[in-house]
């Protein structure tokens, strides 16, 4: 699977195009995206923008042992991660993950197993800017 | 001494992207965990605390040596 | 959802970043993309190209029906769904189905019913072209 | 007369985008998949067959009208 994985974090505009090509498959019967963009609220109160700080070395790991064990799971041909960092504003797209796989099946399951994953493992972190404030999500109870 | 990295609402505890713990030989994830917290008990409100070691996340009885990559991992929210 | 669901069929490439621009939606939180590709082979036999006819308007039709049904049983805020005809070769995109909502599970579970339901109900036929013949897919038992 | 559209492996069995059956007043979509099967018992083979009246897929208990568009739909396979 080494050359069928392709993980990144970019302090630029991530690029469905280039995870798509990246996973192009000429025995791919599937490709599934899932593309997480910042939303203009959070429970009712207005996101002015976000800012994601990551420990790069690790997250690069472990976003590396999600595609790795999501390819034990799977019949996965090539999987795409990438993750942005830095500031981002309501709209833009903070992850992008792509999965190609014979049966899109697989690909469906492939796809929302890895988001899942990365949301409890991967050491980045969300702050959210509202009119009056900002909040690291999911520090507190 | 050792150097504890910091991210995320840490390094707001913390005030900066590392902090000092005093270091004895052998010591454990555990007793990190209870130098950091003695020393900013605002740690205690998270929902969780975590330890990486070396680019992975430690077990609490893992030993740490003077050469390790100790990061404070507060509660991720990536994606 | 009148405004909020886009569905073409098309004799030219389908693009995938004209989806995704269609789907954007200041209040979504994720965005799933199922993308069906042609295959280099079907049951180990090399597949050369293959072509796609339509029942244009009742395909355009049915694929509305799987957007509005869809958007009853999930909180979608935009789909597309664009379909290809003609002749297409191995790699090219027949399908792309993009599902916007505030949460990821929804879009997942939103975009794997879109593309099963297509498959069983679109007046859209499949002829695949091998070294020595050609079949319609799903034809015969 | 009434004319039949025909598409994908149906438009190959009978030889082109359209067939003529003869049409009864008040046939039903039943009455016109056996007078097909009649004219072209291939379609027994096929994995099923089902008849599109206006966009619609059509109940075999639905009456024909001469201005309908009638249209056979074989196993489709888009996607």
């Amino acid at each position: 699977m080494e050359n069928c994985i392709d993980i990144q974090i970019s302090d630029k505009p991530l690029s469905e195009q280039t995870c798509l090509e990246f996973v192009a498959h000429p025995g791919a019967g599937g490709i599934v995206n899932f593309i997480g963009t910042v939303r203009n609220q959070t429970q009712g109160k207005a996101v002015i923008k976000l800012e994601f700080e990551a420990y790069i070395s690790m997250a690069i790991s472990e976003m590396r042992k999600i595609a790795e064990l999501a390819s034990q799971k799977w019949p996965i041909q090539k999987m795409a991660i990438h993750h942005r960092v830095g500031t981002l504003a309501v709209g833009e797209i903070a992850v992008i993950i792509s999965v190609a796989c014979p049966h899109r099946k697989a690909a469906f399951e492939a796809c929302s197993f890895a988001i899942d994953t990365l949301k409890e493992t991967v050491p980045i972190w969300k702050k959210e800017f509202f009119e009056n404030g900002a909040v690291w999500i999911a520090a507190h109870p | 001494m050792m150097k504890v990295l910091t991210f995320g609402i840490a390094k707001d505890i913390v005030g900066g992207p590392e902090m000092d713990i005093p270091y004895s030989e052998g010591m454990s994830v555990l007793a990190l965990k209870k130098a950091v917290l003695e020393k900013y008990p605002q740690f205690e409100k998270l929902n969780s605390l975590a330890i990486a070691v070396n680019n992975e996340y430690a077990d609490d009885n893992l030993q740490i040596t003077p050469q390790d990559e100790v990061v404070l991992i507060p509660p991720v929210s990536g994606g």
